[in-house]
């Protein structure tokens, strides 16, 4: 059979002679490159001190948008939870009440919205399938809790914070201290 | 000194050649040049020739009787493996070990003729026996041969303890442990002044009755020489026992006056008890090796009659028995390793079937019976005379010529057997020459029987 | 070297015939190699004889010593006569594996002349043993039935005894000056009176199983029934002298005090046996038991005579030594025809030999007549010289012991009786004439009997010097 | 000559030392567990533990407050006794090695003079090899009382591996024994230091045969057959927890340090600084020159230890064996054979 | 009573203690371990005679040597407790019994031996138990059997193999 | 320390030795006793040797007195050694094919 690459490299199947035998001399070499390695540079990255910059497409912690007005984009249409592989998804639609126009965009919204974080895997289709631009994957990553419970997040946890009402919201949830 | 040089070289030549050597002919020829080239050096030590002549300090001292025994040994041993050579290849894929082993006994037999320190004797039995614990166990598949390896080897090392522990008696009651430290005589009794080196005496007696296996130490014997591959079980019954005797002489030929009359007491005890036991059991044996194992007792019985007082007759009997009786021995077992079977009813028609195997077995029944014309005759009697000389009362010799008779009962059952009984003889084939070194032992007994000086006479150069 | 030719000629026979396959040739090989030494015995007879004597053992202080004086002789003698006449009558008789049974029988023949020539106590144990084992074989693969039970007890008897022998004679060994076996320094041994009586009971028990004494003869008359005849001729005709030579030889000259201290029960124990196997002779019915028993009470009454130690009845005993031979031979012999041809030995199915085959008739009554120890046989001078030293010793021994003699003529003129008179009966009228060697063999040995019985001078003669010897010490 | 001889001065000062050499050994041991993970770091391009004090020097300690708040689970079908017993074994036979290792010359203190070293016996070496052979003890009773496959498993090999290799390991100290002609560890330091080669140029076969025993006796890798995590899960020590584990995972890092001063002392000159002359200084500063001195060959010698083991993959049973038997003890005969010709042809 | 007598008398006490907790014990590998208990307070014994070189190598080959090949059958075997079945009692009676007379038998006769009397054993001095001497004494009077038990190694060495390979 | 106090010391452990080798079954154990005979015998030795080489020195005899009793020592560990590798071989053999240790079983034989 034709190689397809001459990638490959034949395996030298003769016996060793007696001072590959020994194996001294490899394990001398083998020695120094492990040796040599003392004196590369370390590729770490001190993580809480130092941050690694995201790349443009990466994909973090879900959140939920709000138009200009502070008011809520997601009117709980259900294509995310469609569109979810891992069906981390769940929702309740209410109908918008009179005096709730502040509040939430379009007559009809998500009176409960959770993503159970443990399930949803990040691939972003939630973002794509949403026709009302309301979910968006943050930067944000790495959550911790004490239970499993804790993972589910609801509304409260995933809407970001109205600029509108609190202008430094925004900045203390993503950390930076304004 | 040359001995043991030669024998532990050769046993390490062998232990290679299980390495490079495949062919187990090759294997026994290598051996039995082995065996004569220490046949050869061993003379040359007895002509003044050393390989290496150095000052033992007093462990090692030659003397004739020594030097004879261990060449009449190494003969033994040479006949052994000229005859069982093909038999020990069958138990293995590669009979040097064994070979190897042969001569490391070789050695530890050359050590107990010569030895005239406590130190080296405990070395020599030690030497002697680790091997045969191998030997026994040779066998590794056979449960029996394990077993009998199992309990050769706990019993060999409990008697080891006892021995040891006599030996530190000794040791302090005298502050050495040389064979010619001071030894007050005394005719009566155990003196208070004495009391620990009797006492130590007394447990070296009891290891060393052990090692020969002479009741009430006997117990281990059946056992293990019928688990034993029978090839085995003829080199432990024959050469290594007759070490075990001429240890036995060296010891006490020096040493038992400190016992006093006890001495003569407690060797009277021990050869009844061991003549009794060994002959009355063997009378009920179904099995042939067994009943050999109990008749090897009742020889050890025998034996011990050389022990009784210090003449040269005690050291030419002891020669002339071992000799006599283990080249019946060996032929016996080399006729019974034939044998399809260990019973007594295996041997039925081998006199019509194989006249000659039936007459050379013939020849060892005689001469384990100690019949005129064979070998076994002048053994018996030089005992009996040795006992005789001892001032030993004329009631032992009966009580031994009784069960001298009494032993006629069981060997003379295999004779009925081949000749007087009908049947077909269950026989593995035998080679060609089998029969004829079969033959030459028979004919070397008979020429034992009638000329035994010609083993004695170089005694006395 | 005469004297070794005696031990050399059935050795170098029965060697020889081992390799001699074919029957016939090796009947002859073996009647041609005892027909010599029965030669050479005759040799002897009438030329001085040298003794043979070298160093065998020297370390043992052993010699090899063959002498003879009037009492070997005379045993010589018969033994050379017996072995040829056996072979010659059994001629026609079947073994298998002949040449290894005659073999056999000359290494016996061997022993046999080697135990009566032995002038060295180990040598003559030697040859004891010798004797002893090919009969053993013998009778063990060619005898009857329950041939192998009976002959081993026949040999562990014998072998015991023959082993308290050696105790003896290892016991005397340690007690002479020199430390030698010779014969001489064994009459000149340091014993005590309690050490000269064990030594004699260790000798006289080695004996006495031989001869058989009462009550030690429990093996003999199995033995003899259910040896082959050949054999049972050996046994009876010489092998019982062994122990009777023994007491001559060895016992009388070594152990004098302990010797005179045990006549009486020595003397007493014959004479029951004599009377008991008298008894039970009468009682049989088979030939062979017959004579067996016969034989026992022969042999008790010169055992008995010996013991007096009186000159007259051991005169008369070295006389009956050899008559008793002859005339044991000649009775076997007579047996073993009719027993050949007719296959039975019971008496009851006999009768009317006389009319069917009157040599044969006339050849056993004359034997039988020499058994009763009738005037003009041989067997009368020595018997009476017995009795009148029985007598002398004894009286009322004498008279039990000369009951005896009443009974061997109820029981063998029973026999004769039986077998030669009466109507023909079955089995004795297939009988044939015996062949031609058997029938000179017997001739030759009644004309023996008589001839010795009209005129014994030629053997008080011979033994003269055994006589002399014994009592003038 | 007799170890019994002794007056109360001289037991508390002796006693003295031995609480400070524990205490320091200790104190190293968890530095060297600190040390292996930062060497395992280095040498993988990685920074290592830095967390916990400056340069997580701490670490050790957070470590080794963290198996003392774990659970401490005995296993119900364990030999109890025994299971208690296994790695404290385990600690004492690795910690007494330190006895007879001369750390440094003598001090000289409140008018005594006080040798560094616990017990200057003229058996030192024996006596390490007594030690050593006890150290094996800890991992069969513990891996046998944990009443698991796996760690009985594992226990076997420890045994096995340990015997085979001490048996090259005392042929190749005979064999340095040879050209010293003495048992005693501070006679062989002195030997070394009174202007000699160190031991190291007469005997490099030894020393090469008698490092990589240690290595095995250590059960550090390649020979850490007995722990193989991926056959035997996590060897004898599988069913501890708490400072039990501590123990045995305490008594690895002694071992190695102890063999570490072995060698230094026997092959490299022990307190030796070499062109460095102790008498230009007062006695006491040179004794703790030499004690730095010890210990920085000590240091060096551990991280050989671990740059090893980050090195070379482990051995398979049979090879390990092979290499013990086949290899190693013959080598270690020649060796000895050699060393015993030239000393012949020298005299 | 002095130091060493309270040692000399506290270690055989240990030491017998032991060596019966050896016979006692149901478990082999409890035996192995009191055997080691035992051979440790053997060695302390040989110090208090100053016999440091067999101290010391008593320890290495018995307690370092041969107890783990014992340790190491036993495991490898996997010997447990139950496995093996009680004796009858009256075994066990006899066999104390025979060990009992044994015992005083021989300290009856030792009593009586009158020249042991008064002797005594220096405890913690003499040199003879020190490595130099003994080293001196081994290769030169006992160079012999020396050399010679190299030879027991070997046949054991050969054996072992025989018995051991497949 | 009087020298009978060795001796029976010594002896008390021989002696456990050998109730041990008569009463257990189990040959590890029967061979652990053997052992522990051994070693009674060994210290015994050694207290000899004291004995007569404090004997020598009060004599002003040679110092090296009672030096070869503590030789012999040393040879019975080497023979022990020895021996112990033989055993423990047999042992195994012997448990491979049986799967017992018990000494009662090998009764067999005499069947």
């Amino acid at each position: 059979m034709q190689a397809l690459t001459n990638k490959s490299i034949a395996v030298n199947r003769s016996p060793m002679t007696f001072w590959e035998r020994m194996y001294l001399i490899n394990i001398i070499k083998g020695m120094m490159i492990t040796f040599s390695h003392m004196f590369k540079k370390q590729p770490t990255v001190r993580y809480p001190e130092q941050k690694r910059e995201f790349s443009p497409v990466f994909r973090g912690l879900h959140v939920l948008n709000r138009d200009e007005e502070g008011r809520e984009n997601c009117t709980a249409c259900g294509l995310c939870a469609v569109a979810c592989p891992a069906e981390a998804i769940t929702m309740e639609a209410a109908e918008r009440l009179e005096g709730e126009e502040h509040l939430y965009k379009e007559e009809k919204y998500a009176a409960k919205y959770e993503i159970n974080m443990l399930r949803c895997i990040f691939c972003g289709l939630c973002e794509e399938a949403c026709p009302k631009d309301a979910i968006y994957l943050s930067e944000t990553f790495a959550p911790a809790n004490y239970t499993r419970k804790g993972f589910i997040y609801d509304k409260n946890d995933l809407l970001i914070p109205n600029t509108l009402t609190d202008a430094n919201a925004l900045a203390k949830a993503k950390g930076v201290e304004a | 000194m040359n001995a043991i040089i030669v024998s532990t070289l050769l046993g390490v030549i062998m232990m290679f050649c299980s390495w490079g050597i495949k062919s187990q002919q090759v294997q026994k020829n290598i051996a039995l040049i082995g065996l004569f080239i220490l046949i050869i050096a061993n003379l040359a030590q007895s002509n003044g020739w050393y390989v290496v002549d150095f000052d033992t300090k007093g462990m090692l001292k030659y003397n004739f009787f020594g030097l004879y025994a261990n060449t009449l040994l190494f003969v033994l041993t040479f006949i052994y493996v000229w005859i069982n050579g093909e038999e020990i290849a069958k138990i293995t894929s590669s009979s040097a070990d064994f070979y190897s082993l042969f001569f490391f006994i070789l050695c530890g037999i050359s050590i107990l003729t010569s030895f005239d320190n406590l130190l080296m004797l405990f070395l020599g039995i030690e030497i002697l026996s680790i091997p045969l614990y191998i030997l026994t166990g040779a066998d590794k598949k056979n449960m029996f041969s394990n077993e009998a390896a199992l309990k050769y080897f706990l019993m060999g090392s409990f008697s080891t303890g006892i021995l040891l522990l006599g030996i530190t008696f000794i040791y302090g009651a005298t502050g050495s442990f040389h064979l010619t430290a001071p030894v007050v005589s005394i005719s009566t009794g155990i003196a208070q002044e004495q009391i620990l080196l009797s006492t130590g005496l007394i447990l070296l007696f009891a290891a060393m009755n052990f090692k020969v296996s002479a009741a009430p130490f006997h117990f281990w014997t059946p056992d293990v020489y019928d688990g034993a591959p029978t090839v085995f079980t003829s080199f432990m019954a024959t050469i290594a026992k007759a070490a075990g005797f001429i240890a036995f002489i060296n010891v006490f030929n020096s040493q038992h006056k400190a016992l006093g009359y006890s001495w003569t007491l407690l060797l009277t005890f021990v050869i009844l008890s061991t003549l009794l036991v060994g002959n009355i059991i063997a009378v009920f044996q179904r099995s042939v090796k067994r009943m050999l194992a109990y008749s090897s007792i009742a020889q050890a019985g025998f034996m011990l009659f050389a022990l009784y007082g210090k003449s040269d007759i005690n050291y030419e009997s002891t020669l002339l028995y071992a000799v006599v009786y283990s080249i019946a021995t060996i032929g016996i077992f080399a006729v019974l390793v034939k044998m399809k079977e260990n019973s007594f009813e295996a041997f039925n028609g081998l006199g019509k079937a194989h006249p000659l195997l039936a007459f050379t077995t013939t020849v060892f029944l005689f001469s384990l019976a100690g019949i005129p014309l064979t070998g076994g005759f002048f053994a018996k009697y030089y005992m009996l005379s040795a006992l005789l000389k001892a001032g030993a009362g004329l009631w032992l010799v009966l009580v031994a010529v009784v069960f001298a008779a009494i032993s006629i009962y069981y060997y003379f059952k295999i004779i009925q057997a081949m000749y007087f009984t009908t049947g077909e003889p269950a026989i593995n084939p035998l080679p060609s020459q089998y029969k004829y070194q079969l033959l030459t032992l028979a004919i070397l007994l008979l020429v034992l029987g009638v000329f035994p000086n010609l083993l004695l006479n170089y005694l006395y150069f | 070297m005469m004297l070794v030719s005696f031990l050399f000629i059935p050795i170098l026979a029965a060697l020889l015939l081992l390799f001699i396959k074919n029957n016939k040739t090796a009947q002859w090989v073996a009647i041609l190699f005892s027909g010599l030494s029965l030669l050479v015995a005759l040799l002897m007879l009438i030329t001085p004889t040298a003794d043979f004597n070298i160093a065998w053992l020297p370390n043992l202080n052993t010699r090899f010593i063959l002498h003879a004086d009037g009492l070997s002789k005379i045993l010589i003698l018969l033994t050379a006569i017996s072995f040829p006449a056996i072979l010659l009558t059994t001629a026609n008789n079947e073994y298998k594996n002949r040449n290894v049974f005659l073999s056999l029988l000359l290494f016996a023949q061997a022993g046999l002349m080697g135990v009566f020539l032995a002038g060295d106590a180990l040598l003559f144990y030697f040859f004891w043993e010798l004797a002893l084992i090919p009969i053993y074989f013998l009778c063990s693969i060619w005898g009857g039935e329950k041939r192998i039970a009976i002959t081993f007890k026949f040999f562990i008897y014998t072998f015991l005894g023959s082993l308290f022998m050696l105790a003896g004679i290892l016991f005397l060994n340690a007690h002479t000056s020199d430390h030698s076996f010779l014969i001489n320094s064994f009459i000149h041994a340091n014993l005590s009176g309690g050490e000269q009586v064990t030594a004699f009971a260790l000798f006289f028990i080695a004996f006495a199983i031989k001869m058989p004494i009462f009550p030690l003869h429990t093996w003999q008359p199995d033995a003899y029934e259910q040896s082959p005849t050949a054999v049972t001729m050996v046994m009876s005709a010489v092998m019982v002298k062994m122990g009777l030579y023994g007491i001559l030889r060895w016992l009388m000259p070594l152990f004098p005090a302990a010797f005179m201290a045990h006549t009486h029960v020595v003397v007493l124990l014959s004479v029951i046996g004599i009377l008991y196997a008298s008894f039970i002779a009468i009682r049989q019915d088979d030939i062979k038991r017959l004579i067996a028993y016969s034989s026992i009470a022969h042999i008790g009454l010169m055992n008995a005579a010996l013991f007096t130690h009186t000159q007259i009845a051991i005169q008369g005993a070295l006389i009956q030594l050899f008559s008793h031979g002859i005339n044991v031979l000649g009775l076997w012999m007579v047996a073993d025809i009719i027993e050949q041809q007719t296959g039975t030995r019971s008496m009851q199915q006999m009768g009317g030999l006389a009319k069917k085959q009157p040599t044969l008739a006339i050849l056993l009554v004359g034997f039988a007549l020499a058994n009763i120890a009738l005037p003009l046989t041989n067997s009368f001078v020595g018997e009476f010289l017995m009795f009148t030293g029985l007598f002398q010793f004894n009286p009322w021994m004498a008279a039990c012991a000369g009951v005896s003699v009443i009974l061997a003529a109820i029981y063998t003129l029973n026999l004769v009786q039986k077998v030669a008179y009466g109507a023909i009966s079955e089995k004795i009228n297939t009988m044939q004439s015996p062949n031609k060697g058997a029938q000179v063999v017997l001739i030759i040995l009644l004309i023996i009997v008589f001839a010795t019985g009209v005129y014994p001078q030629p053997l008080f003669s011979l033994t003269a010097d055994t006589l002399q010897e014994l009592f003038v010490k | 000559m007799t170890l019994l001889a002794f007056d109360w001065a001289f037991i508390i000062e002796k006693l003295i030392l031995i609480v400070i050499i524990v205490l320091t050994t200790l104190l190293i041991t968890l530095y060297t567990t600190f040390g292996e993970r930062k060497v395992a770091a280095i040498l993988q391009d990685r920074p290592g533990p830095n967390r916990a004090g400056p340069f997580g020097l701490l670490q050790p300690l957070a470590d080794g407050l963290k198996l003392i708040m774990k659970e401490e689970i005995i296993p119900d079908a364990s030999s109890r006794w025994l299971f208690i017993i296994g790695p404290g074994l385990a600690m004492t036979a690795s910690l007494m090695t330190c006895a007879v290792i001369p750390w440094s010359t003598d001090l000289h203190l409140f008018g005594r003079t006080i040798a560094l070293q616990v017990a200057d016996v003229n058996i030192g070496i024996l006596y390490i090899f007594a030690v050593v052979s006890m150290g094996v003890y800890g991992i069969m009773i513990g891996g046998w009382a944990s009443n698991n496959k796996f760690s009985l498993m594992s226990a076997l090999r420890a045994a096995s591996q340990a015997i085979s290799y001490e048996i090259a390991m005392g042929l190749a100290l005979i064999a340095l024994l040879m050209t010293t002609g003495t048992l005693s560890l501070k006679t062989i330091v002195e030997d070394q230091t009174a202007g000699h080669w160190w031991n190291i140029v007469y005997q490099p076969l030894g020393f090469v045969i008698f490092f990589i025993c240690a290595m095995a006796e250590c059960n550090r890798t390649p020979f850490d057959l007995p722990e193989a995590e991926n056959e035997l899960n996590f060897g004898y020590h599988q069913e501890y927890s708490s400072m039990k584990l501590g123990f045995y995972l305490f008594a690895e890092y002694v071992n190695m340090i102890m063999s570490s001063a072995i060698m230094a002392s026997m092959y490299f000159g022990g307190y030796d600084l070499p062109f460095f002359d102790e008498s230009t200084v007062a006695p006491n500063i040179a004794a703790m020159i030499g004690l730095g001195t010890l210990l920085i060959k000590i240091v060096l010698f551990v991280f050989l230890f671990m740059w090893i083991r980050w090195t070379i993959p482990r051995f398979r049973y049979d090879q390990l064996m092979n290499l013990g038997w086949k290899k190693m003890i013959p080598l270690a005969l020649f060796n000895m054979l050699l060393t015993g010709a030239l000393i012949l042809s020298k005299l | 009573m002095n130091v060493l007598e309270i040692i000399f008398y506290a270690l055989s006490a240990f030491a017998l203690v032991c060596a019966i907790m050896v016979l006692i014990s149901k478990n082999p590998i409890h035996s192995v371990l009191w055997l080691i208990l035992v051979f440790f307070a053997i060695s302390g014994h040989y110090i208090l005679l100053n016999a440091q070189f067999l101290a010391i190598v008593n320890i290495i080959v018995y307690a370092g040597a041969i107890m783990v090949l014992f340790l190491f059958v036993i495991m490898l075997i996997n010997v447990k407790k139950d496995s093996e079945p009680q004796k009858q009692l009256f075994v066990k009676f006899t066999g104390v019994i025979a060990g009992g007379s044994f015992l005083t038998l021989f300290i009856s006769l030792v009593k009586q031996a009158m020249p042991l009397v008064g002797k005594t054993v220096p405890l913690k001095e003499g040199t003879i138990g020190l490595i130099h001497p003994l080293g001196k004494a081994l290769f030169n009077d006992y160079v012999v059997p020396f050399e010679i038990s190299s030879v027991l190694f070997l046949s054991a060495m050969v054996g072992a193999v025989l018995i051991g390979k497949k | 320390m009087p020298i009978q106090y060795y001796i029976f010391f010594c002896l008390a452990l021989f002696s456990i030795g050998v109730v041990g080798v008569l009463t257990r079954r189990n040959a590890i154990i029967v061979f652990m006793c053997i052992e522990l005979m051994l070693n009674a015998v060994n210290l015994l030795l050694v207290a000899f040797s004291k004995m007569y080489n404090g004997l020598a020195l009060q004599n002003g005899a040679s110092a090296t007195a009672g030096i070869d009793a503590q030789i012999f020592v040393f040879f019975i560990m080497v023979v022990a050694a020895a021996e112990v590798s033989i055993g423990l071989a047999i042992i195994v053999m012997m448990y491979r094919n049986t799967h017992s240790i018990d000494i009662n079983f090998l009764n067999r034989l005499k069947n």
